[in-house]
């Protein structure tokens, strides 16, 4: 157990900073993508981004380094530097294709998702089958040398600006639910596909409706074998899972609703005076810190080969749970605030309230999002906690 | 001795049902809440032809002549339907008129209130959610200047009742001179806010007793904690309704049963609040003693409910429920304001605390 | 809508105050529990207590009234005169019997139950059937003009106490499992029934195992037919529901609550200044007045013929919920003290704080007793909600 | 860099997993319960054999030099097992005499100590939950007059290190003149508490610095938490086991959803304490910045999960767990005595904010 920073640590954030001044923020003028494509570019030869990537796919293939990654976050956050490219494609296509992707698609999709230059939607809900995918609809047919696809997808995020898309769609109407499913890439950009952006209660609109009319698509474009689609797509969760992001979000939350709490009122005081409200922080930062901790536990223990038992399977509904303690704390602590929300404009408002106002109405939506948290309770009774099925 | 509404509230309740089920339909809400609506001139019209907008006043004023309880009945069927009309604000505002000892001022301002042809609302707070009457700081001269906010329907209205200095009341007419209403970005659309702004404006102070402020201030919050339990058990009901129709997994997810204790927790939270409510409301009536503690308590607990039964439910119809063509958010943003207008959970908690006698 | 006390009631509450003076406390010396059942002889004569039940069976046979049965409720506790026995005889049994009893059944049983004279158990659960009643396993043979009763049952409260039990058990093996239970009266004073009482984790011990060696019941000691006892039990449990006693416990307990919040400091002070356990406790007392406005509804619509709706079905759950609440807050006051108790005493401690860390031990036994609160949701989404089955 | 285990503390773990599973099974703890007992003599020898009762002592004084990570770790295996021993407060006592920068007086008491002959206690509490150093009034001067409250196993101690006024400590031998034990009907009898009564006690000051009893102190918060987590994980796995032989209406209760779902629940509150008290250690040892921070943190977190984790396992376990004959109560009652003792979660909640930089 050791978490200190060595003095090799002092060199490494030296080096980082050095790099940074360096290389960051770029001189003006020029095309700022193009800039931060350099700049990301620049940054992950030298082993600070995509670090648990093969170069040749485009990563930076560094050892598993609690405290380098967590230097390389700090020094590129002070500076407000790019890191990774923060997508699904990213996310979760980039470890299924490592592990279930031929050689032509690792070389062909991996190193322009990971610049960037690929953005990518996931296609796995339904309507009518939110949390069920085994039921979905969306079916492809082999034409030739093509995939045809009909049917339609929902709240993908942010598709209306991806390139590509991931989907889950049904190959063998005959075969038993889970075992008709295929994983295909596919092209947005064709006229066999409509995208509608869903407006949502926040105001925000960053999900969409995908419509497939005899969309098409390569028929190597399939990832695994025809009918492996549902075993491809866990690859994909499980990648999803793993990350740290979880943590990252929350910790970011968290001191945000500090700084919330020394600007708002509480009891005729500022709210952080409070020992109400002080107590009420240190719950949370009592979830946020388990997680924090028990993260760095599963990270060493994955990199050192160890089985981390079950904390991965609980990560997604514990950060959802924390998200949901954060949202009410903050929907108090705004207030009258809590009656205001500019739904038309995207800018944080002067008020400071609307970050938590907006939480308040969608951390419900992280509940939600990437499976519903009764089903992630069901994997957890059966899979970790070995109950009998029901 | 009874807990029991009489028939002619049993029947006032089912007539305004009516009509809000008529036009208050999702479409209707749907197509105020985009169209940025202030008025539904129409139903306006509707509701005060059934006598709704004088629920409250003297029949000697044209109005019924009813009680707090009576309103709160009403409130609740407005909370059911989300209706986006201004009558929260219209009924604390004949309310307060109503308790003037000067029967020239109140056969001024109340027949015209009574009937509909004006509306009136409410101006209580200020910055710093300064909502109860003996914070508020405005200074009441015989002209005012300076701001009050959060008054609900401000763009509709005619009126207002505004808040001073002291706990004492003035009427203003918003028509007037000196007055500029700055529409809110409100999170709740059916009822649009707007905060009040003054310069040097005539006003017209309230002859009315020392605690008519304080009277009207636990009506608003017994008609609140109605319109919070008339939405809290529309959500229940729409996500029963909803775990009734929507399948997953080959069956109907109301036969989960996860998802059936889910539902069956927030059932108990919401139906006591029915007592709870009514309880708050005929204490402003008739059990003075208990009037404040009643007031703060029923808004504190109800607006609880109603906040966790909105979340809960929008949650419990999975993704369609955050989409802004689908309902349950209109609830949720009702739920928001009913939480916070008047003062939130954490303030009158406080404030039935210090009323309990401890 | 008329919960005032007009002239009429004052001139109640004098009679009640008079009849008081006069009968309570009795002169010493007598024998204490002849008292105290003549004492209730005469008030059940005056129609103070069980009102509900008609006379020819011991009641007042008053019409209901929630103001009366208020005032006399605080006079009684104000100079301690007992109310009516607390015995599930009375709770459950008397309006069983009323229901679905014979005559002679009722006019052997209810008075003496009522007087105090015959003191029940209840003979529902058993090992392995806690709250699956169903599946219940003793059973009762009819041989010659007896039952022959062989079998156990558990969680009996006080049955170590009791002349008689009211108990189900299985006389038809062949039935369907809902349909083979009969519901039998039963001496519990004989050679063939031994009883143990249970040690609980309070240290307290009220509730008893039962065994049946070929314990025996006269053929006629049933309510109802022969395999009607399952729907016989469930008017027990109807009547059990509807008492007025969950918010008179909650009452009760809050009024300890807020005591033991002046005495208890919280954060340097006492704990009753504390805005955080001011709120605290009016969050509690939000839940008790809504249990005692929602009765207080029931009760009238009860009266007057009117059907209350769903808050019968629930006042079991939130009654639990209530006691939970108060538990965990009772905890915290508690500071130290909770590391105390002294189980070999019955007595209230001195400190206090005994109550509550009872409580706090046993509020999760109220979830358990007379129905799992699991199986009340189940109840609740059914019955109530109308929710498809499972 | 790496947040693992070492094979030594491994080893550790499970040396001490198979003497408890083997000397603290159900039947021993229930013998040791039922007969009050103060110290079981012959597990404590077993113990002290493999080196637990010195595993913070230096090895210059006869122990294992660990740090309080190590007894951290250790203390999750006795919260486990729920293990009648007195290590908890002779560790704290070692770790403050182990603070001494008198050679003399380190060799004077911890040989005994590290290997077992003499056991100790510690005696921080004055009545009004006056648990931490800057709270104690003890006057100390030559000799001791007062109280001080809940020194776990006081009974089979053979000397307390005591807290005293501005922080300092002394150690106390409890066969001494003046010293008055008075057993506690505590509620956990696996640890049972005494307070103890000086009357003119003699005493021996610890040469320590000015900040060794807050390290002291605080070290006690990270075991403490090792304890809860030992136990809550403990109540989470047999709560699993009943729900997975346990049949009700024909079935095995763990496949009823509500039930999975409340064990799901449970397991995500519990398992990720581990990190949690881990960290809480580990900062005593190696990271002194946040040490105080960490420890009140981890103290308050894990010991409320281990109250609602014993609370609903006995809650699942239906009748069975609220007998005195079943299991359930043992790790309940440890919970209520890991929950106070050093001081309750809205105590160390408060401490955690104050240290946390707001």
């Amino acid at each position: 157990m050791d978490l200190s920073y060595g003095p090799q640590y002092g060199a490494y954030r030296a080096e980082v900073a050095a790099f940074l001044a360096a290389s960051w923020p770029p001189r003006d003028g020029a095309d700022r993508d193009a800039q931060i494509t350099e700049f990301r570019r620049l940054a992950t030869e030298r082993g600070y981004l995509y670090r648990g990537i093969p170069k040749q796919y485009g990563g930076s293939e560094q050892p598993a380094d609690l405290l380098r990654a967590r230097i390389i976050g700090e020094e590129f956050a002070r500076v407000h530097a790019p890191r990774e490219v923060i997508n699904v494609g990213v996310g979760n296509l980039v470890g299924t294709l490592l592990e279930c992707g031929t050689e032509w698609q690792k070389e062909m999709f991996i190193p322009k998702t990971l610049s960037g230059e690929y953005y990518w939607a996931q296609g796995y809900s339904e309507p009518g089958a939110g949390s069920d995918l085994a039921s979905l609809r969306t079916r492809a047919e082999r034409v030739g040398d093509k995939w045809v696809i009909n049917g339609q997808k929902i709240w993908s995020s942010f598709a209306y600006m991806a390139k590509y898309m991931f989907v889950l769609v049904r190959t063998d109407p005959q075969a038993p639910k889970h075992k008709g499913i295929s994983y295909l890439l596919l092209d947005l950009q064709q006229p066999g596909v409509k995208i509608r952006r869903i407006k949502q209660i926040t105001g925000q609109s960053e999900f969409c409706e995908v419509f497939f009319d005899n969309a098409e698509t390569p028929t190597d474009w399939i990832v695994g074998k025809p009918g492996e689609g549902w075993k491809v797509s866990t690859v994909t969760l499980k990648h999803e899972r793993s990350s740290g992001r979880g943590v990252d979000w929350a910790s970011a939350h968290f001191a945000w609703l500090v700084e919330f709490a020394k600007r708002a009122q509480y009891d005729g005081r500022p709210a952080i005076e409070s020992p109400e409200i002080r107590r009420q922080l240190a719950v949370i930062q009592g979830h946020v810190e388990s997680m924090r901790y028990s993260g760095y536990r599963q990270t060493s223990m994955e990199a050192a080969g160890e089985n981390p038992g079950i904390f991965r399977s609980l990560m997604k509904l514990y950060g959802s749970d924390i998200a949901q303690k954060m949202a009410l704390l903050g929907a108090r602590l705004a207030g009258d605030d809590l009656m205001l929300l500019d739904l038309d404009s995207t800018r944080e408002s002067r008020r400071g309230s609307d970050r938590w106002v907006q939480l308040f109405m969608s951390s419900m939506v992280l509940a939600i999002a990437g499976g519903a948290s009764n089903i992630q309770r069901n994997i957890i009774a059966e899979r970790s906690l070995g109950l009998p099925r029901e | 001795m009874n807990f029991l509404l009489s028939e002619e509230q049993k029947a006032m309740q089912e007539a305004l049902a009516r009509v809000l089920a008529d036009r208050c339909d999702s479409r209707s809400l749907h197509a105020f809440i985009d169209a940025k609506g202030d008025l539904d001139t129409e139903l306006w019209r509707l509701l005060a032809d059934q006598g709704m907008a004088g629920i409250g006043v003297a029949e000697a004023h044209g109005g019924l002549g009813l009680g707090v309880v009576d309103l709160a009945l009403a409130s609740e069927m407005l909370g059911r339907a989300a209706a986006p009309v201004p009558l929260h604000g219209h009924w604390l505002a004949a309310h307060a008129i109503g308790q003037s000892t000067d029967a020239a001022q109140k056969a001024r301002w109340l027949p015209d209130l009574a009937s509909g042809r004006k509306i009136a609302t409410i101006a209580f707070a200020e910055d710093g959610a300064r909502w109860t009457p003996d914070a508020w700081t405005l200074e009441g001269g015989k002209s005012l200047s300076g701001v009050k906010r959060f008054a609900p329907c401000a763009a509709s209205a005619d009126i207002a009742v505004v808040g001073l200095k002291g706990g004492e009341l003035a009427v203003v007419d918003l028509h007037g001179e000196g007055v500029r209403i700055e529409a809110l970005a409100g999170i709740d659309r059916t009822r649009p806010m707007g905060d009040l702004h003054f310069d040097n404006v005539a006003c017209e102070r309230l002859a009315a007793p020392a605690d008519a402020a304080e009277k009207t201030f636990n009506a608003g919050l017994a008609i609140i904690a109605a319109d919070a339990f008339g939405g809290a058990s529309r959500c229940l009901d729409m996500a029963v309704e909803y775990a009734k129709v929507r399948e997953q997994f080959g069956r109907k997810i109301g036969g989960f049963q996860a998802l059936r204790h889910q539902l069956a927790n927030l059932a108990n939270e919401v139906e006591p609040c029915r007592g709870m409510y009514w309880f708050g409301a005929y204490a402003q009536d008739s059990d003075p003693a208990q009037a404040t503690h009643a007031a703060s308590l029923a808004k504190a607990h109800v607006g609880q409910r109603y906040l966790e039964a909105a979340r809960s439910a929008l949650e419990y119809h999975g993704g369609i429920g955050f989409t802004w063509e689908y309902d349950s958010h209109i609830w949720l943003k009702r739920a928001m304001l009913d939480q916070s207008w008047l003062g939130n959970a954490d303030a009158h908690y406080l404030r039935a605390a210090d009323h309990a006698g401890w």
